[in-house]
């Protein structure tokens, strides 16, 4: 229904019109689901080294994940997004491998501080230089350990991410 | 996707002998406090066997810093036990300056007191809001973490980092404290006692706290002394081992406090004594900010950050029978002395011991970090057998493991 | 009592096991041969005059490139402290290179039990009569032990678990499991990298 | 023309049911907020009021995994048998006089049916799903379910003993002339133990032992994803809609109130529903969660003789006075 442009209906935002008067609003379904997902990232409880203390801190009080709708799940098959925070062991990695497949789509992951970036400091051997290699990853937030007002800014980007998706939906349902 | 056809249920059922349910908790759970793995022999819910499984973050620290100079070492010590940083930072300098023969000024020493108790409180606030959430008390969580938030405000304006610290350095510390410092820190250590007192309303009388936690994971003093068991967990079984009174280093031999200890052993007299331990560093604090001592804050020999290796090469004149005429080139001279040294510190989980071999380069030959956490899991398969499983994560709380710490 | 008195009391009841006295920066070492080590710590933890109760740390260490100070191959470090009498020593077995094993000191304290199973991972140290040496850091199919002087920092190849993962993303991606194709705009999310959704099982 | 009545009530019944159930999590998660020197929910509509919407939505486009390994059939059934239970139980719940779908006599017992059949749904979510700690949570509930419901059921006794019927209208009716309008004072050790096995009951703090997050993961709904565990939270916020609605029915004296609001004659009988929910959320705020065993053990051994020796005082006293 892109194409049809009706004089009489108002454009509010890309791909949202509202036709005054019927009280109604069109646009595609697209928007209302990629809506929900930006309000309702809920992580997986998943931390692994000091940024997890970081991630935490941004869900208590003086910082509450909970105004942006997001709420920490412990069992991956009810999160929406993995906060990898901290050192990807070697020996971690399998494991964390499967917690994301455990997750249902769609799901995004966070990358949070140098060390789930790129390894950071610890080039040795018994690290993974970025858990990128691992899964395909949505954002960066960059640290040692971020602040939880930059892992809050990485939230934000995501939904900005998710905001723009298209039918991402379309293929499990 | 193809859904395969149904298969028997792989959920055992009782079968004579073999009744054991094997359960293998973590690494991703969220009461393992990141990343340790539990694995258990269930008879119902009671534990039958308990065999922690630690390496889920090990970095390769010891071999890392043998890979680099004292000072860039230190950054490393930041990521041991994340939670209470400093202490770690402040035991490695010890350790080093202990190593080398560094002295430090009476203004660093005190300082680093302050710091380091700053850091017992914030790793404290972290452990209750942990345990108890764990415990299911999850308002104590946050009503903790409001408080260390002003903590971690306090350590961003002593040294602009709320986590990953590295503010000592070797000889002293890296930056004077400001007024604002001293007068945030005063005002915080006088309202501290009043939340503590918040937190012991919530929890300490109630009568679920306390069927959870009293007469739960007992250790004897003897029991715990052999497992390795150090910090406030040994003190709550009774022994009195704390390094700051035993081999005092900073300035705990000028300050007056005392150590609290428990003696039953269980998770309610670890809570107890922890609760008690914030009081005591409070006391520490206030004196710590009393006698502050004016002074440099980093000593005369104290090593650059960027450690040379040897002694520059220098001419000397030659001192031969010959005459004065000939120049002499020296050197090749080791900067440090060799040797080897343990050095233990009391940070906030227990003792924390730095093995160093020096072979008189700015490396380390050998670091070995005897990490509390290490000990206190491989104490856990002791401390939960036969308990239920909520006495597991009731136990994995009040040990209060940090597994970076841990798995190095 | 201090620590050199400690060790003039080892020499004095194990003559022949001790092979050397360390003394730096006011702690002391003994360097003794690995065959009588439960023996030795044994007597340190229970005569009256030594109570040595506390095993602080054991470690090993690799003396490969060491100047001074190293007598065999290996070494494994036993600091103790006597939390009652407030004094300290510290052991260092011998061990050689053909045969870098010990007596397991397990039976004393329990708690060496993580101690060994970690010395045993990370710099390949055997350890008679331990109930349960296996690796403990590191995953039970690693090879080789990097503490060891000529184990690089980066590793030697790469740990088995890390190329069967990397083998099973392949395959995922050969079978086009391709999660999502992101619409025009949808790799754009400000500044924030984004990265290509691969895999799903 | 009764049956198209019928239909619009219940659909209205369900609409607003649901409606409620949505914004209860809204509020659960503001208040608690609060308490907990939060805001909850802020950016997702004015003040997080659109955020129970936009977590339905999420859910329920949102990839549904059922595990391999599942016992299929059981797995997809387990959440709609928790979901209806719930649900059919409103249908007899009287929310003002004459404001009942159904006004069966036996509606209290029908109602403690229909709470253990939704059981059935939570142990067989957790015998069905083929994981440890799902298995677990269904074992847990199992053993909290029998033993509980037995408390609540005996404490209920009493109230039907006073008001000498099972229909809930006719208790509230009773009620009327009874202290204040309501059983809480002659009634107040039954209404003790109902209270604490309603929190029992619907996995509550301190009871939510069979999806105690630091223990079991996500307990018995830890292998659902997407709608299906959706349905199972809609089923836990019925299921405390619907203990606070017993409880305000056979306790707090259902929809009489000080004086009569008018056009709106359920006004007084969701103000006491929600004085429950606000109970049961600071319950969630404030205790640390129970043990296995103890929980067990408050059930049986304090619970159960309260509540019978509650039933014996009532039966007494209605026998000397009546």
């Amino acid at each position: 229904m892109g194409e049809v442009t009706v004089p009489s209906m108002v454009r509010l935002e890309e791909g949202v019109r509202w036709i005054p008067g019927a009280n109604a609003l069109l646009g595609p379904l697209n928007k209302l689901v990629n809506w929900g997902r930006a309000g309702s990232i809920w992580p997986v409880t998943f931390g692994l080294a000091c940024c997890a203390i970081e991630m935490m801190d941004a869900g208590a009080s003086t910082n509450d994940l909970d105004r942006f709708g997001i709420l920490f799940r412990a069992s991956p098959r009810q999160g929406d997004c993995l906060v990898v925070a901290g050192t990807v062991s070697k020996k971690m990695a399998p494991v964390l491998r499967r917690v994301y497949d455990q997750m249902p789509e769609p799901r995004y992951v966070l990358a949070m501080g140098s060390c789930a970036c790129s390894g950071g400091v610890f080039d040795t051997y018994a690290v993974t230089q970025g858990v990128d290699q691992i899964m395909p990853v949505d954002v960066y937030v960059p640290g040692c350990p971020p602040r939880p007002e930059a892992l809050m800014e990485g939230f934000i980007k995501l939904q900005e991410k998710i905001l723009k998706e298209q039918f991402r939906w379309s293929q499990w349902r | 996707m193809s859904v395969p056809s149904r298969k028997i249920l792989e959920v055992p059922v009782a079968d004579g002998e073999n009744e054991r349910y094997s359960l293998r908790m973590g690494p991703q759970h969220p009461a393992t406090h990141g990343v340790l793995r539990v694995d258990l022999d269930l008879d119902g819910e009671t534990i039958m066997r308990c065999t922690p499984q630690v390496g889920y973050l090990h970095r390769g620290f010891e071999k890392l810093a043998e890979n680099r100079t004292y000072a860039q070492a230190l950054i490393l010590t930041d990521r041991l036990d994340y939670i209470g940083a400093m202490a770690n930072n402040v035991g490695y300098c010890v350790a080093v300056e202990r190593l080398l023969g560094i002295s430090v000024p009476m203004r660093a020493k005190y300082i680093r007191t302050i710091a380091a108790e700053m850091s017992r409180l914030s790793s404290h606030l972290l452990w209750l809001a942990t345990h108890a959430l764990d415990v299911g008390a999850m308002t104590v969580f946050l009503y903790c973490f409001r408080e260390r938030e002003i903590l971690l405000d306090l350590f961003e304006e002593l040294c602009g980092a709320r986590l990953t610290y590295s503010y000592p350095r070797i000889g002293g510390v890296r930056q004077d404290v400001t007024s604002r410092f001293v007068d945030e820190l005063g005002r915080f250590i006088d309202i501290f006692p009043s939340r503590i007192e918040e937190y012991e309303t919530l929890i300490d009388t109630n009568r679920i706290w306390l069927k959870r936690t009293v007469g739960v994971g007992k250790l004897s003093g003897a029991e715990a002394l052999a497992l390795g068991i150090t910090g406030a967990c040994l003190r709550g079984s009774g022994v009195d081992y704390d390094l700051r009174k035993h081999q005092p280093y900073d300035a705990y031999d000028q300050v007056d406090f005392e150590v609290p200890l428990g003696s039953d052993g269980d998770v309610y007299a670890r809570y107890r004594c922890r609760m008690e331990e914030m009081h005591q560093s409070i006391r520490i604090i206030r004196q710590c900010l009393d006698q502050l001592p004016p002074g440099p804050i980093i000593g005369p020999d104290a090593p650059d950050l960027i450690m040379a290796n040897r002694a520059p090469a220098r001419m000397a004149a030659g001192s031969n029978r010959y005459g004065g005429g000939l120049i002499q080139l020296i050197r090749d001279q080791d900067l440090f002395p060799s040797g080897d040294i343990y050095v233990a510190t009391e940070v906030p989980k227990g003792e924390l011991g730095f093995y160093f071999i020096s072979e008189g380069s700015n490396r380390p030959y050998r670091m070995h970090i005897r990490s509390p956490s290490f000990m206190h899991i491989s104490a856990l398969a002791v401390v939960a057998r036969g308990g239920l499983i909520a006495d597991l994560i009731a136990n994995i709380g009040s040990l209060d493991v940090v597994l970076g710490e841990s798995d190095r | 009592m201090e620590s050199m008195a400690i060790a003039d009391g080892l020499q004095a009841r194990f003559p022949e096991e001790i092979l050397q006295c360390f003394s730096f920066q006011g702690q002391v070492g003994v360097g003794i041969r690995p065959d009588r080590v439960v023996e030795i710590l044994g007597w340190l933890r229970d005569d009256q005059a030594m109570r040595m109760d506390h095993l602080r740390s054991l470690c090993g260490v690799d003396n490969a490139r060491r100047k001074n100070g190293g007598l065999g191959r290996f070494e494994v470090v036993y600091n103790l402290y006597s939390i009652a009498l407030r004094h300290e020593i510290r052991i260092r077995a011998q061990l050689t290179e053909e045969d870098p094993s010990i007596d397991s000191v397990v039976s004393l304290w329990s708690g060496a039990d993580w101690m060994e199973r970690e010395t045993y991972d990370l710099m390949g140290i055997r350890f008679n009569g331990h109930p349960n040496l296996r690796r403990v850091l590191l995953p039970d199919d690693w090879e080789g032990h990097p503490l060891r002087k000529e184990y690089p920092l980066r590793g030697r190849g790469e740990w088995v678990g890390i190329t069967d993962l990397q083998a099973k993303l392949e395959e995922l991606d050969a079978h086009g499991f391709k999660a999502d194709d992101p619409g025009p705009e949808a790799g754009d999310a400000g500044d924030a990298a984004t990265g290509k959704r691969k895999g799903d099982c | 023309m009764t049956v198209l009545t019928m239909l619009l009530h219940i659909v209205v019944l369900v609409v607003v049911v649901l409606l409620h159930v949505a914004y209860a999590t809204y509020f659960e998660r503001k208040i608690i907020g609060r308490m907990q020197v939060r805001m909850g929910p802020m950016r997702v509509g004015w003040h997080g009021l659109l955020q129970p919407i936009a977590d339905g939505v999420k859910s329920f486009f949102k990839e549904d995994i059922i595990p391999e390994r599942a016992d299929q059939t059981l797995f997809r059934i387990a959440p709609v048998i928790c979901l209806v239970a719930m649900m059919s139980s409103l249908a007899v719940l009287p929310f003002a006089e004459g404001w009942v779908l159904a006004d069966i006599d036996i509606g209290l017992l029908f109602i403690f049916g229909m709470s253990a059949l939704a059981a059935y749904g939570v142990v067989l979510a957790g015998w069905s799903s083929n994981s440890k700690y799902s298995f677990f949570g269904g074992m847990r509930s199992m053993a909290q379910v029998i033993s509980y419901e037995i408390a609540m059921g005996l404490s209920l006794v009493g109230v039907m003993l006073m008001a000498g019927s099972l229909n809930l209208s006719e208790i509230v009716r009773a009620q009327g002339d009874s202290l204040f309008g309501m059983y809480l004072l002659p009634q107040c050790v039954g209404f003790f133990v109902f209270f604490i096995a309603m929190l029992a009951e619907t996995n509550r703090v301190p009871f939510d032992l069979p999806e105690a997050e630091t223990e079991l993961v996500s307990g018995y709904s830890t292998e659902y994803s997407g709608m299906r565990y959706a349905m199972f939270f809609m089923a836990e916020y019925i299921g405390m809609l619907m203990m606070a609605s017993i409880g305000t029915i056979c306790f707090l004296g259902g929809w009489h109130g000080p004086f009569a609001v008018p056009f709106f004659p359920p006004f007084w009988f969701v103000l006491k529903v929600y004085l429950f929910m606000f109970a049961f959320i600071w319950i969630r705020a404030t205790l640390p969660r129970y043990r296995y065993d103890q929980l067990m053990g408050l059930g049986w051994k304090l619970l159960i003789p309260l509540a019978l020796a509650n039933i014996v005082v009532t039966a007494g006293v209605k026998a000397l006075i009546g």
